[in-house]
């Protein structure tokens, strides 16, 4: 029986068969399944993914490339998500450790970089293994917690901020008016990302910026804001410079109903699928693919190399400890290549190749 | 009217109920002739509201026949009893005050008025003109509630009840469940002239504590005794001290009010108005109170009687003149400031403004000043539950323990819990505002002992009453108040009570 | 008389309810999954629960009469941003400057409610974003990450007192105290009264304004305090760092069975409910409910919880 | 301040002849503000008042005034009901997955609306059953299928986003009517607002809903079932969500879980920004067109007026109690809660 549901969960990667079933409202079908219970091998360690939700396809991508690295070394794996809430998210992480009694790879992304700290401290003292992503204070450093904080994987958010800016300003053909759209205020990829377009504001006098708006990584309110510059502004707004996809999209949108769609550009960052589509249909100028697929599931391997002693993170160097991944950035140049290869097809990676996309020791 | 000559309008034979470990009614048979007033008596407990919770349909009786114009019929709900030709006037008033008029005739009914899902409003509003005019008032259905008067609601409430006889097959009988409580005497006659005019369409039955006003407005009258009836006699051939022997089981006080138990008042004044004004509702109002004394205000609406109770128990601050209390001049912005100045106001509204209904017994009693009971700044528990139990002896409240809730309380159990707020509370002047008004005859004897018990230790009282025997009877001093400025003013020690003619004089 | 005595004997088990499901509820867990009943993961449950607790029991008191406070979430951030601004400068001051932040924060919502009688969801929402800006202001809009000196003056709520979480010791005495003060204070008794029947409180000589206005400045100096213990497990402050604790805080009340519409509850139902929100979330993990699902049965327990743990005899209308 | 019982408020002002009506002076205080606040905007940003903005504005009142529409007939009972995002959220998630779409095969075209109204309806229907019948207090039982309906939206895109490429749904956003130049999508909130109207003066539901605000147990002496009122509130409640979810999805151009976030506490705000008592029995849908407005406007002039956006939040938060202080009638409160 609990092995039916097992089965019946696993399914669960293929995501478009749920999605039909949905469509059909019969998902009523799959909620009896609600609890899946695992064995909890005593020794293969759980993975785990801790993210913000399953509710952006960014995470749900991270999420499936999770389940891909786990099912490929045959270990349970678990999804968390703090919801915004970086009390949850903490508590979850504690309450997997003591379930699991600390034979755990965890791959987290924290809610905010502060989060950061108990969650190492916790994971130190259980005995688990743990990698974090994208957001952890800056005095916070793996080699501190040896062997058990792993590394810390981020992207610098100021040269590919500066990179969609670039592109943006290329799309404009050098000149003219931008409006910006920033994430919450005290994230660090949004300070980072919105340090980049100075930047790149700075080397290109001929670039005004008429205004930026925070608009907390939110559709709805990115729509609002953006509507509210097309009165301000109207054609003064050459371009729209968005801290990620989603906000860019929902700008676009705004562009449409004022029948501007295409003739605007606009940039995102995040890579998700509705962006790449965009830039292949001309309504996007750019966006910068983190490649969430292989930050959950890479996460997981570093992780899970160190905990089975495929390496010593003790001996590694620093800049495998702390280090920015690689970003792809994608333009109408290569918007169609990326797209056949990491979106139509699920992306074919060696999980076994965890320092290929290292580039660079994080500066502080 | 020969009770005999037709078919009962309503007949009730029999009626038994039964609730756990109580037998509310036995063996309860009554009739109701066309066009006829029946009144109907007795103390609380004596089930006269279960009677009438079977008559509107939401009890069932358990043994017993209902017959209309003498076929028997069972009323399954509330609804059903209104369609069935029963209506009902409520005691409390059942209008929604932020409806309108029509609104409220109507409620419940605008089926009548819907074309495919939309009420027409000019019909419905047009038909409650009708009604209106039933009752002989002139209000425009569009009205708010809110903006009229006690009175003129209640006879909004009547013509909605009179709508029934658009929808019922027979004839109407209509319940009138204690409608003159809130009134003023003059409202009272209005109500009456109205039900008398109305016993063409309809019969009523009268409930209500005010013997003299069941015997003014009723044919006949039923008297109920520990869920029986006892009695069944003319309006005509009855008498107050008759009435009241049947309801108790004894003799009435040969005098109501027992003047002879009032104590004279002392020399020190406690409370003292110096040409008191406020706006439009009274002005040069200037008395003096004593302790001990119980100062009777008397007066119709608009009078400024209510609104100069409510100035001393601190709603409605006054803008002239001048008040002190023990020699000290307050003017007070809140009920607050008057409760800190000694003041106690037993309000109307017992359910609403005098009780928390929600909060226990002790809860109730000690809010009127906690802080005497808190030590280093924690309520000293077992203080608080000797104090409660004292009182609750002492006034004989009747309640299963301290702890039980306001709610679960009578009446007249209720109004000992408010009273014994301000006893706690040491008060040295007690506001009573309508003090009686809903209890029956022998919870209204145990307030007005109390309220003597209390003048003897020298608490100084202010009383505003439904009627003038209470005013006179228990006062020490009446007041009259009209239009605002007090235009007598009455000795009313033992021995030398005024007149209600003469008062009456003076207030219109 | 004899029905009454019967609700009074129910009344008894009724009160006990809202212990039963949470003792049922980690029952339930703890057979499917016995690791969740040893001491040290119900101890890092209570310390995981000890921030929800304290939002919770300061919004009981302002739900005790009746009104809400949705300014809680806000004001905890603020008041770790301010521990994060000051530490370094006040030591344990920041402590007490934050929780002082926060009684006058609370103050000046109070005075809002009950001066310009706006209704206290509209009043407490405004000041949230006010406090979100105030923030966000003073902060340069980061977060702001604590050295290890500033930890120090923390230990009281990142250490451990003979095994024990000192949050775990800290949650415990905020529930003594708040207790205390909601059952043995004039403020809770009148707080009691003001909710079940605020127009009797009054004519009863009942100062409603200043109790209203107490128990706002009670509800924002709680909350404050939750932010400080925050920003110590957290060790930082940030604008967002109490983000999404708002409608849990509120829940917990309600799961507890104190009425949302004032007069009927009790800081140890706050404490029960608290903990039934924390033992369903968590258990969840331990049973490794899907994660798609995990919303769905929260919702759903939500309901089923107050469903069980209200007591409805003392609610004449449920809105 | 006075919470006197009613008791008293009759005998000062006893006028039976006077034709008061629902709406007094005092709810136009809210309209006041609202003319207030464009002037002022206006004067600091003339582009205020360009066509092109109050096109922007309608677009931007839409979603909003339906919701506020579903809420106003909840709140007028004394109720309160947190589930708007819940239901808005599925409601478009459904859509997106019935439409022609990125996701699946499905494209039933318009046939999808009909059936999307009646997701609202049943979650509503649902909310309003659970909360009479098992006596759970609105704001838990709404709470909670807020929780779910996000859940069972989440659980139906497995976290992804569905990109809506019917032409006729996207149309409601984009398209405009040729006469005025209106977004076909404003002209459904307009539709809706006469529907709400109507239920609100010419129904006996919209009647019922009144009466339960101003005393439930009084209407129930008059014969009104209560209970049924109340389902069928909420479920009237659920339809103007799920019409708010067609438009933000229509808007977006896609089906998202996050599509509802913020938009609970938008709704009430503008609701009681407009005049309609939290405690029931006092308001209306006009009312609650103002009110929205008036945060629409506010939203939109702070970014015209160039406010910086970390105080923004709480410049609204100013703004709204400065609008509620003004509005509020204090002599018809007794008790503000």
């Amino acid at each position: 029986m609990v092995k039916d549901i097992n089965g019946l969960m696993g399914r669960r990667v293929s995501r478009r068969g749920l999605l039909k079933g949905g469509a059909a409202l019969g998902a009523a079908g799959v909620f009896p399944a609600i609890i899946t219970r695992r064995s909890f091998a005593a020794d293969t360690p759980t993975l785990v993914n801790s993210i913000r939700s399953l509710s952006n396809p960014y995470h749900a991508t991270w999420n499936k490339g999770g389940e891909a690295f786990a099912k490929s070394v045959g270990a349970d794996y678990v999804t968390l998500v703090t919801e915004g809430n970086s009390e949850k998210g903490v508590s979850d992480i504690r309450a997997i450790l003591a379930k699991t009694g600390g034979n755990v790879v965890i791959n987290v992304d924290p809610n905010d970089a502060p989060d950061a700290r108990p969650i190492v401290e916790a994971v130190k003292e259980a005995g688990g293994y743990v990698i974090t992503q994208w957001n952890k204070p800056e005095d916070l450093h793996p080699w501190d917690f040896d062997p058990n904080y792993v590394a810390h994987i981020s992207f610098s958010g100021v040269p590919y901020g500066k990179a969609m800016a670039e592109a943006l300003f290329k799309a404009m053909g050098g000149k003219g008016g931008i409006v910006a759209l920033g994430g919450i205020q005290s994230n660090i990829p949004a300070i980072e990302r919105k340090a980049g377009l100075d930047q790149a504001l700075a080397e290109n006098p001929d670039i005004k910026l008429l205004d930026f708006q925070v608009a907390n990584w939110s559709d709805t309110e990115a729509l609002e804001k953006t509507n509210a510059w097309l009165t301000q502004f109207g054609d003064e707004i050459g371009g729209i410079w968005a801290a990620n996809d989603g906000m860019g999209l929902a700008a676009v949108e705004a562009l449409r109903a004022d029948g501007r769609a295409g003739q605007v550009p606009v940039t995102g960052i995040d890579g998700i699928q509705l962006a790449v589509e965009a830039i292949l249909a001309g309504e996007m100028a750019g966006t910068v693919a983190w490649d969430p697929y292989w930050q959950g599931g890479m996460g997981l391997s570093i992780g899970y190399h160190a905990a089975t002693g495929a390496f010593d993170p003790a001996k590694e160097p620093k800049d495998h400890r702390e280090f920015y991944g690689t970003g792809v950035i994608i333009t109408a140049d290569n918007a169609q290549d990326y797209y056949d290869s990491n979106i139509k097809a699920e992306p074919e990676l060696d999980w076994n190749d965890i320092w290929g996309r290292v580039s660079g020791q994080i500066q502080y | 009217m020969s009770p005999a000559a037709a078919t009962p309008a309503l007949s009730l034979a029999g009626i038994e109920k039964r609730f756990p470990g109580v037998h509310a009614l036995k063996d309860v048979s009554i009739d109701i002739m066309p066009g006829e007033v029946v009144g109907l008596i007795g103390e609380n407990g004596a089930g006269k509201s279960t009677l009438m919770k079977i008559l509107s349909g939401v009890y069932q009786p358990d043994g017993g026949e209902i017959r209309l114009g003498g076929q028997p019929t069972r009323f399954m709900n509330a609804a059903d009893a209104n369609l069935q030709g029963i209506g009902m006037v409520f005691q409390e008033q059942s209008l929604l005050t932020n409806l309108s008029v029509g609104e409220n005739i109507y409620l419940g009914t605008e089926a009548a008025f819907t074309r495919f899902g939309m009420i027409d409003w000019k019909a419905l509003n047009a038909a409650a003109s009708r009604q209106l005019e039933k009752v002989e008032v002139d209000v425009d259905p569009r009205a708010r509630t809110a903006d009229l008067d006690f009175a003129t609601r209640q006879m909004v409430e009547l013509a909605k009840t009179l709508t029934l006889e658009d929808q019922a097959a027979g004839h109407l009988v209509i319940l009138l469940d204690e409608p003159t409580s809130v009134l003023e005497r003059a409202e009272i006659e209005i109500l009456f002239s109205r039900v008398r005019a109305l016993k063409s369409r309809a019969s009523f039955i009268f409930v209500s504590h005010r013997l003299d006003e069941v015997l003014e407005l009723s044919d006949r009258i039923y008297v109920m005794k520990d869920g029986a009836v006892v009695a069944d006699l003319p309006a005509a051939d009855a008498n107050v001290t008759q009435l009241h022997q049947l309801m108790v089981g004894r003799s009435l006080q040969a005098e109501y009010y027992r003047e002879g138990l009032q104590k004279p008042f002392q020399d020190e004044v406690v409370v003292e108005a110096e040409a008191l004004s406020l706006g439009h509702d009274y002005r040069d109002v200037s008395f003096s109170l004593h302790a001990g004394e119980i100062l009777g205000i008397a007066g119709v609406i608009g009078s400024g009687r209510e609104e100069l109770t409510r100035t001393l128990a601190g709603f409605a601050p006054h803008d002239r003149g001048k008040l002190r209390i023990g020699g000290k001049e307050v003017r007070f912005r809140t009920p607050a400031e008057a409760v800190d100045n000694g003041m106690g106001y037993i309000p109307r509204e017992r359910r609403v403004e005098g009780l928390v209904l929600f909060l226990s017994v002790a809860a109730n009693i000690t809010l009127g000043n906690l802080r005497s009971l808190t030590r280093n700044g924690l309520i000293d528990n077992r203080e608080e539950r000797r104090l409660a139990t004292r009182w609750v002896d002492r006034l004989n409240v009747k309640t299963p323990s301290i702890d039980a809730l306001c709610l679960n309380l009578s009446g007249g159990n209720q109004q000992k819990v408010v009273l014994a707020k301000w006893l706690n509370a040491k008060a040295k002047v007690l506001i009573l505002d309508h003090p009686t008004r809903g209890l029956d005859v022998g919870a209204k004897e145990e307030v007005y002992e109390l309220v003597r018990a209390v003048t003897a230790e020298g608490v100084a009282v202010v009383l505003t009453s439904d009627t003038l025997e209470e005013t006179i009877g228990l006062s020490h001093t009446v007041l009259v108040m009209r239009d605002g400025a007090i235009t007598h003013r009455a000795d009313a020690r033992p021995g030398g009570k005024p007149t209600q003619v003469e008062l009456i004089e003076h207030m219109v | 008389m004899r029905a009454l005595i019967d609700s009074i004997g129910a009344d008894r088990i009724r009160q006990y309810l809202p212990l039963a499901t949470l003792v049922i509820l980690v029952i339930a867990v703890g057979v499917a999954q016995p690791a969740f009943l040893e001491p040290a993961t119900l101890l890092q449950l209570a310390a995981d629960t000890a921030v929800l607790f304290i939002l919770a029991t300061g919004v009981t008191f302002v739900i005790m009469l009746g009104g809400i406070d949705l300014s809680l979430q806000s004001m905890a951030s603020l008041a770790s941003v301010i521990v994060a601004l000051t530490i370094t400068r006040l030591g344990y001051g920041a402590f007490v400057l934050a929780v002082a932040v926060g009684a006058i924060v609370g103050l000046l919502a109070g005075l809002a409610h009950v001066r310009l009688r706006i209704p206290s969801f509209i009043a407490t929402l405004a000041m949230g974003g006010v406090l979100f800006s105030a923030a966000l202001v003073i902060s340069h809009e980061q977060s702001i990450t604590l050295g290890e000196a500033e930890r120090g003056y923390q230990t009281w709520i990142t250490g451990s007192v003979a095994g024990v979480p000192s949050v775990v010791i800290v949650g415990l005495i905020v529930l003594v105290v708040a207790h205390i003060l909601q059952s043995r204070t004039a403020f809770g008794r009148y707080s009691a009264a003001i909710g079940a029947g605020e127009p009797a409180a009054y004519a009863s000589g009942v100062k409603v304004d200043r109790q209203k206005v107490i128990a706002y400045a009670l509800s924002a100096s709680f909350a404050a305090l939750a932010g400080v213990i925050l920003a110590g497990r957290l060790s930082s402050g940030s604008p967002t760092l109490a983000a999404e604790l708002l409608l849990p805080s509120i829940a917990a009340v309600v799961v507890g069975g104190t009425a949302i519409t004032g007069g009927v509850g009790s800081i140890w139902r706050t404490l029960v409910g608290a903990l039934i929100i924390s033992v369903v979330r968590i258990g969840m993990t331990f049973l490794g409910v899907n994660i798609f699902a995990q919303n769905i049965v929260f919702g759903a327990v939500l309901i089923i919880a107050v469903a069980i743990t209200i007591d409805r005899s003392k609610i004449p209308i449920v809105k | 301040m006075t919470p006197s019982a009613d008791a008293e408020s009759p005998r000062a002002s006893a006028s039976p002849k006077s034709a008061m009506h629902r709406f007094r002076l005092a709810s136009w205080a809210p309209v006041i503000v609202l003319v207030l606040l464009c002037a002022v905007i206006a004067v600091i940003n003339p582009n205020f008042l360009s066509f092109g903005n109050f096109v922007r504005i309608a677009q931007a009142a839409m979603i909003p005034l339906v919701l506020g529409l579903g809420a106003t007939f909840i709140i007028l009972m004394g109720s309160i009901d947190l589930s708007v995002e819940g239901i808005l959220t599925l409601s478009a998630v459904i859509l997106s997955l019935l439409v022609l779409n990125g996701a699946n095969g499905n494209d039933l075209g318009l046939l999808a609306i009909p059936l999307v109204l009646l997701v609202g309806a049943g979650v509503g229907f649902i909310n309003g059953a659970v909360h009479v019948k098992l006596k759970v207090p609105s704001f838990m039982t709404t709470l909670g299928t807020w929780f779910i309906g996000v859940g069972v939206a989440n659980a139906l895109l497995g976290g992804t986003a569905v990109r809506i490429n019917d032409k006729l749904v996207r149309a409601l956003a984009i398209s405009r009517d040729p006469l005025v130049g209106l977004p076909w999508g404003v002209w459904i909130a307009i539709f809706c607002f006469f529907v709400a109207l109507v239920i609100q003066n010419y129904t006996r539901l919209g009647r019922y809903i009144y009466a339960l605000g101003g005393g439930e147990d009084l209407a129930g002496l008059s014969g009104i079932r209560a209970s049924r009122v109340r389902i069928m509130a909420f479920t009237l409640a659920g339809v103007f969500y799920a019409v708010g979810g067609i438009l933000a999805a229509a808007q977006l151009g896609l089906g998202n879980s996050q599509i509802g976030l913020g938009r609970l506490f938008t709704t009430i705000t503008a609701v009681v920004v407009g005049g309609t008592s939290l405690a029931g029995g006092s308001g209306s849908v006009q009312q609650t067109l103002v009110g929205v407005l008036v945060v629409v406007v506010l939203s939109n002039g702070m970014v015209l007026m160039g406010i910086p956006p970390s105080v923004q939040i709480g410049v609204q938060g100013l703004m709204i109690i400065a609008a509620v202080a003004l509005s509020m009638d204090r002599k018809l409160v007794r008790i503000v809660k």
